[in-house]
């Protein structure tokens, strides 16, 4: 189980963007973190897999724990090795690589289960097994996506994170990641899975969390927060009242100072 | 003739030379994105070791000597030669890892030419050393061969050429298939996106590390062929082995593409053929072209070549940001 | 005028001013006062200096200034256009000989010996090829900034081509074609180590013999004030890097310098957007060179004579480390950085010889000193040996000066890689959220 | 607005200026010795410490020395106790291995003065600054010297390099510094150099003696005397060619390459393809060690045979005698030099030298050098005792004695004299040695033994060529 407590992160020595943020992501669960551009959503990601560093961040209070042991300041290698990987914002793919090395990348820490992972990723993803000798710089996004994942699978970790997976891509391949996801998941992996798309993550997330200025500003089970009138208002796009236009109004209707989010007041 | 085959070898063996010492930039320019103004100093270094072990037979400082060392006045037999050398490419190795924990572990991710002018001032820090330590007598690195040459169709080949060809040869192979190991790909796929690398569990600072100790010992393997009794230095180590790495590698690395190890070997070879080739044969142009003009001519090469492909011979073609 | 909310800004103007808050002002202009008393030897001013460089700091410092004056320069073409140039050298070179070949005095016979050739004998060269025009500063000066302009022009198309480093590279190609030209042509460039020598840098209206400013003698000033020569050299050449400071800043605050930064941060993004490319990078190539061959001119003339070997690949690389440590992009970060790069070699060579004089000095400073620096006698240990010679091991203090640089260098870039201005930006950071830390 | 309050800073800051500078107006130079003038009766320079930031090194102004330094005049650099002189060397450049052997001697050289007694009764000072070998370093460092305060000196009694010299000439001349360059060339003869002391024979007479003496070899083995001459740029090449021309020219030699300046750049194939090619039997060389290394080893290795020498530069042994080329420079190079090599012979000067270095400096590695730094302090002690007996230490006091003076090195080298026009004092003796690698063995000093491989062959040789040539000026 990982484990974050009042976590606060600072990027170069001034800028505040994690401000006691906590989570908890059981075993075995998917867990969604939704939040608007700048809520500190990948920050997040980055505190808990030790990336801070490269970008001049530091965590100042909190601690992140994966199954008891404090992680907050390990090496990324060590938390990989401890069994957590990422799926990177953006994938991430190493483009001079071919298909394979980039896997092979992926199995740095975890050498004696490469074989194993392998012919998993290659199970899962078929379309990775057509272009092994490929460089992955000259594949599609999609493709790029189901690399990135599938080189994240190649550590044998316990938990994914997964920041945007469902960037750029067509709506068609949102759904066979989500479908990807939750076949992961059911084979014991738990997911910390970090979305823009809130429709999507939280169709799938056991629990939920919305992060706003760097706080979790409201949490609960997948379906209760899907059902929540701001959540629908502010993450889904929905009005309530338009329910029978599902979705479709005009934004010159949308007037945000007449209603607040209820746990800004 | 004689003269033509006596030019080509000289140019093969000097591009070989270009080519380790290429090999050795582009090691470090791909595992770590730094370009390493360093080189001519850790080169130099390892030479110096060479020297030390095989001429001094064991530091001064240390209690014992070496015991493997020949005897005053003699020379060593080619295959203890080669234990020395092995042992200065791993000392020269150490010395590449300390530099790296020391200065550039802690620049890991900071802009490409901040780390450049790091090696800037290890340069400059570690010459005094190189400097007393040849202070005023030449050093010589102990070559069995001496000034040995073999005659080809009339044409007269010294032996260190075909040395230099011999080692250039292992480096280029060595290079080649480490890149295909595990670690060879870590180091790749660290060129490539270092954070992301981070995230897939390597562990960028062991890839460093590598690059570095396998960047010094290839840096030291060129100062040492280059130290060769052909060579200008005469068959001493001496403080000319500084400037060659920027002045005259410079283009070759830039040539072949910065990031590509056949690229440091092509460019090596094209680089060295031009220049000799242009002092031999355009000698009798001296008036024209000014006195030393085939010290220019690599730069020449480099510039054409560049303006028809930016990226060099080999290089990635990707807008690296600085 | 907002005291104390100094990011406070009502409108664009105020924004945009050369130093926006007042806290920049006061501070200029103590400094101002400050450069002007100590240069002036104003006693416990001029204490410090003298502390730190010795009697005739005054020389450096002057030399500093015009080194500070080409890296305002390679500043707008790397820090501003983003455009990594190692040819900077070429371009001093180009604007050194440009005012030599102006400034330089007419071949006469109660004319300068430089006029006068060495390589008269045996027909070995053109005798009078070293005579320049004997033009006044006026002319010469700008004439040499808008030559190494012309040159930059000449270059900047390959920046279109090339990117990165492989444009440093090739730029350095344009260094060594300039040391081979001042190798081919010793009738116009001189002695390839010794060079030419040429007139001072008095300020003529013509050709006349009597200057009309006196910056080569010891003297009263317009009747004013009595000047030694360094002094009156390091006013002269301090209010031309004033000058040419107030230009720069201008620029990088102008339309054309948004357009230079826009180009430096995403090149194909600002082409999108209407910066013509391929026109602003030579705008950056040209301005820079003209910034080269300014002070190329006046560091020829400050030190009375020019060579080829001068202006090597070493001194390009010199203004890279001047921009990197002192933090690129900004010009209060150049000045910093040439201030570090030129000044401290002296400062560390000052040290050791202070440290050497402290040797029986007891106390703190003794110790250190004694346990540092050896006579080399028998049970004197210490790394650095003060007898003059010393091969092998401890070495000598000349050579420890290069240790301790280079040292410096790497050291501070550990701790500071965004350099010296980085280092002013986290004292300002803090003091602005004092006392809440973020 | 902004404009108007810079202008008005400005005009208070000159307000200011002018008002310092009033103040201290009277005392010649500005500020320098503003402070300098009040530490001066205080204290009379106990320690013989060689900082440069001159804590005791006080100087006199002509008022002072008026009245307290008796007979002897002394403006800067020479104090009732003390007198400094300057050392503008290369200690971190690329001559650093030569040049501090040679400011070592001539600490040696001091030292051994001082315990006898000093120069007219005073400790003489030597203050090093190190140049590296560039120009704008070494103008600086001239500066300090010349400064008219403290770490001011008397004369320069070792200023590295033909370039810094050159650079420096002119503001010695006025400063009347007295200036001793480590450089043979023959620049310093002209008017305007008045304060650079020539020493020693120059490359370009060198050269004279050199090409006569390889002729007359070349011939009496029985071949036909071609010459093939190859220098680096700059003045020691363009200087030590011209001689060599000049030789030629009068010997009637026929030079088969010319390779004046042709040394250049990193890459030497071009000069190594047309010296193979010219048939030379003899080649004069005017480069360095690591240049001579590269062609002469090219070139011998293609199988060119001839006789090699040149200017003393071009040569080192300990950095060429340890290559694997040793054998080839024993059989085919002839050094050729300015004095009696270390340990050269009995005379009074060098054993002097040998004892006083291998009892001051047992550890110190046997070496040529240490006979260059010697000679430099043998100059420098004969003008400024000279000096004293003149009356007159002052700057301009000493650049006048060093006019009247004949210098007697004691044997290590030709004696040499200022006093007359320079065609009859120029020195145009030169020595010619046999480079033997088996005898190359260098030893510490103290070890008393070891050999330089230099064997003298001609001591203060004089070929016809030398002889009679008319000097008017540089040869250049």
């Amino acid at each position: 189980m990982l484990n974050i407590s009042n976590l606060e992160v600072v990027y170069n020595e001034v800028i505040l963007v994690l401000r006691g943020l906590s989570i908890e992501v059981p075993d075995g669960q998917i867990v969604a973190l939704l939040g608007s551009n700048g809520a500190g959503k990948t920050t997040t990601s980055r505190a808990i897999t030790g990336l801070l560093d490269n970008h001049e961040g530091k965590p100042t209070k909190g601690t992140v724990t994966w199954q008891g042991n404090d992680i907050t300041h390990a090496k990324p290698s060590e938390i990989v090795k401890s069994g957590i990987a990422q799926v990177m914002e953006g994938r991430r793919c190493f483009g001079e690589l071919t298909v394979d090395e980039n896997l092979a990348t992926g199995a740095f820490t975890n050498k004696s289960g490469q074989k194993k992972q392998y012919d998993l990723v290659m199970d899962l993803f078929p379309r990775l097994a057509e272009r092994r000798k490929q460089l992955a710089g000259y594949m599609s996004g999609g493709e790029q996506q189901m690399l990135a994942i599938g080189r994240a699978l190649m550590a044998e970790p316990k938990l994914l994170i997964m920041d945007e997976p469902s960037l750029g891509l067509a709506p068609l391949l949102v759904q066979q990641v989500r479908d990807v996801i939750k076949e992961i998941n059911a084979a014991g992996m738990s997911v910390l899975l970090i979305e823009q798309n809130a429709m999507m993550a939280l169709s799938i997330a056991d629990y939920g969390y919305i992060l706003e200025n760097g706080k979790v500003v409201m949490d609960g089970d997948g379906q209760k927060l899907l059902a929540d009138d701001d959540v629908k208002e502010f993450y889904l796009g929905l009005h309530q009242g338009d329910e029978e236009d599902s979705g479709r109004k005009s934004f010159k209707d949308v007037k945000h100072y007449k209603r607040r989010k209820k746990w800004a007041s | 003739m004689e003269i033509f085959i006596q030019t080509l070898a000289k140019a093969i063996a000097l591009g070989s030379i270009y080519a380790i010492m290429g090999l050795s930039f582009v090691l470090i320019f791909k595992g770590t994105q730094v370009l390493n103004f360093a080189a001519g100093a850790i080169s130099m270094a390892g030479a110096l070791f060479m020297s030390i072990l095989i001429a001094d037979r064991g530091f001064p400082f240390l209690p014992f000597t070496n015991p493997l060392a020949p005897a005053d006045g003699e020379t060593a037999g080619v295959a203890l030669w080669i234990v020395h050398l092995m042992i200065a490419l791993i000392l020269a190795a150490i010395l590449g890892l300390i530099l790296e924990r020391v200065a550039i572990r802690p620049m890991v991710g900071q802009p490409l030419f901040s780390m450049a002018v790091i090696t800037l001032g290890l340069e400059i820090a570690i010459r005094p050393f190189n400097l007393d330590a040849t202070a005023i007598t030449g050093r010589s690195v102990g070559v069995p061969w001496g000034t040995e040459s073999w005659e080809l169709a009339g044409a007269i080949i010294p032996k260190s050429y075909v040395a230099a060809i011999i080692a250039a040869a292992i480096a280029f192979t060595g290079v080649y298939f480490f890149y295909r190991s595990r670690f060879g790909v870590a180091m790749r796929a660290v060129a490539f996106d270092q954070e992301a690398a981070m995230a897939q569990g390597i562990n960028v600072g062991r890839v460093f590390a590598i690059a570095w100790g396998l960047g010094a010992a290839l840096a030291a393997l060129g100062a040492i062929f280059f130290a060769m009794a052909p060579w200008p230095p005469a068959g001493t180590v001496s403080l000319e082995i500084h400037p060659i790495w920027i002045f005259r590698v410079l283009p070759v690395i830039i040539l072949g593409g910065l990031d590509s190890v056949a690229g440091a070997v092509a460019g090596g070879l094209l680089i060295a053929i031009f220049e000799i080739f242009a002092g031999q044969y355009l000698s009798q142009w001296t008036n024209i072209l000014g006195p030393g003009y085939s010290t220019i001519v690599p730069y020449i090469v480099m510039l054409v070549v560049l303006l028809v492909r930016p990226y060099g011979l080999f290089g990635t073609e990707e807008i690296r940001r600085v | 005028m907002s005291f104390g909310r100094p990011l406070l800004r009502t409108s664009y103007e105020e924004d945009a001013a050369i130093l926006p808050t007042w806290f920049q002002k006061g501070s200029a202009i103590v400094a101002l006062l400050l450069i002007t008393l100590m240069a002036l030897g104003f006693g416990p001013l001029a204490a410090f200096p003298k502390f730190l460089l010795g009697n005739t700091w005054i020389n450096p410092v002057t030399l500093t200034i015009i080194f500070a004056i080409a890296a305002l320069g390679i500043n707008i073409l790397v820090g501003v256009t983003g455009q990594v140039s190692l040819g900077h050298a070429f371009f001093m070179g180009t604007g050194a000989y440009t005012a030599v070949m102006l400034g330089g005095n007419v071949g006469d016979e109660e004319s300068w010996k430089a006029c006068v050739p060495f390589h008269d004998n045996l027909g070995l060269l053109e005798s009078q090829g070293q005579c320049g025009l004997g033009l006044p500063i006026w002319i010469w000066l700008p004439a040499s900034g808008v030559v190494a302009a012309m040159i930059g022009v000449l270059v900047s198309p390959a920046a279109v081509k090339v990117r990165g480093l492989y444009l440093a590279i090739v730029t350095v190609g344009l260094v060594f074609i300039g040391l081979h030209l001042g190798r081919m042509l010793p009738e116009w460039a001189g002695d390839f180590e010794s060079g030419r020598k040429w007139p001072k840098l008095d300020i003529r209206l013509w050709k006349e013999e009597a200057p009309l400013v006196e910056l080569t003698e010891d003297g009263k000033w317009f009747g004013l004030i009595h000047l030694s020569e360094e002094q009156k050299q390091f006013f002269f050449l301090f209010a031309i890097m004033l000058v040419m400071l107030w230009f720069a800043k201008n620029l990088v605050r102008s339309r054309t310098g948004r357009a230079l930064q826009a180009i430096r941060d995403r090149d194909v993004a600002a082409e999108v957007m209407g910066v013509p490319e391929f026109k602003y990078k030579r705008l950056g190539f040209a301005i820079s060179s003209a910034y080269a061959g300014v002070a190329g001119a006046l560091l020829a003339s400050y030190n009375g004579r020019v060579s080829p070997i001068d202006f090597g690949l070493l001194l390009s690389v010199d203004f890279i480390a001047i921009l990197l440590i002192g933090g690129a992009g900004t010009i209060a970060g150049t000045m910093m950085g040439t201030v570090f790069v030129e000044l401290l070699p002296d400062m560390v060579e000052k040290f050791t010889a202070w440290l050497a004089s402290k040797l029986d000095a007891g106390g703190p400073v003794g110790l250190i000193a004694n346990f540092l620096l050896t006579e080399g006698g028998e049970g004197d240990f210490g790394p650095i040996s003060i007898a003059t010679v010393a091969p092998g091991w401890p070495m000598s203090t000349f050579q420890w000066n290069f240790v301790i640089y280079g040292t410096l260098i790497v050291v501070f870039l550990i701790f500071e890689p965004l350099g010296l201005y980085g280092v002013w930006l986290k004292v300002r950071n803090y003091w602005k959220g004092w006392p809440f830390s973020y | 607005m902004k404009l108007k309050q810079l202008l008005a800073l400005l005009m208070a800051l000159g307000l200011v200026a002018a008002a310092c500078g009033g103040s201290d107006d009277d005392s010649s130079s500005g500020s320098d010795d503003g402070d300098t003038a009040t530490a001066e009766s205080s204290d009379d320079g106990d320690s013989g410490d060689d900082g440069d930031d001159g804590d005791d090194g006080d100087s006199g102004d002509d008022g002072d020395a008026m009245e307290e330094g008796a007979e002897i005049a002394t403006d800067f650099g020479v104090t009732d106790t003390q007198i400094f002189v300057g050392i503008n060397g290369d200690l971190s450049g690329p001559f650093a291995a030569l040049v501090s052997e040679i400011v070592e001697s001539q600490v040696v050289y001091w030292e051994m003065v001082n315990e006898r007694g000093g120069i007219a009764g005073r400790e003489v000072v030597p203050l090093v600054l190190d140049s590296g070998y560039a120009t704008d370093k070494g103008i600086e460092n001239f500066e300090e010297f010349a400064q008219e305060g403290d770490g001011g000196v008397v004369m320069i009694t070792e200023n590295t390099g033909s370039p810094i010299t050159a650079a420096i000439a002119e503001d010695a001349a006025d400063n009347d510094l007295l200036v001793i360059p480590l450089s043979w060339a023959s620049l310093w003869p002209a008017e305007e150099n008045v304060a650079i002391l020539e020493k020693q024979t120059t490359y370009c007479i060198e050269s004279m003696n050199g090409v006569e003496w390889l002729k007359n070899k070349v011939e009496a083995d029985g071949k036909e005397a071609k010459l093939a001459i190859i220098s680096r740029p700059g003045e020691y090449g363009l200087d030590g060619a011209t001689g060599a021309q000049i030789a030629a020219e009068e010997l009637g030699i026929e030079i088969v390459y010319n390779g004046i300046d042709q040394v250049a750049g990193d890459d030497r194939t071009a000069v190594i393809s047309q010296l193979v090619d010219s048939g030379a039997t003899m080649v004069w060389t005017t480069v360095t060690p690591g240049e001579l290394a590269d062609v002469f080893g090219q070139a011998v290795s293609q199988g060119f045979e001839a006789d090699w020498s040149g200017n003393g530069p071009s040569f080192s042994y300990p950095a060429l005698l340890p290559t694997d080329l040793a054998p080839l420079f024993d059989q085919y190079y002839w050094q050729s030099g300015y004095s009696v090599p270390w340990n050269g012979n009995d005379s009074e000067g060098m054993q002097e030298l040998v004892s006083e270095m291998t009892a001051r400096r047992p550890d110190a590695v046997l070496s040529d050098q240490y006979i260059t730094g010697w000679i430099e302090g043998i100059m420098a002690e004969t003008i400024l005792t000279q000096a004293a007996e003149n009356g007159d230490m002052t700057r301009a006091g000493v650049v006048a004695a060093s006019q009247q003076v004949s210098i007697d090195f004691k044997g290590i080298s030709p004696n040499q004299s200022y006093n007359g026009a320079y065609n009859d004092i120029v020195v145009r003796g030169s020595y010619i040695f046999d480079v033997d690698a088996e005898a190359f063995n260098l030893q510490p000093l103290s070890a008393g033994e070891g050999s330089s491989g230099m064997i003298p062959i001609e001591e203060n040789y004089i070929g016809t060529v030398a002889a009679s040539y008319q000097f008017d000026g540089p040869c250049i």
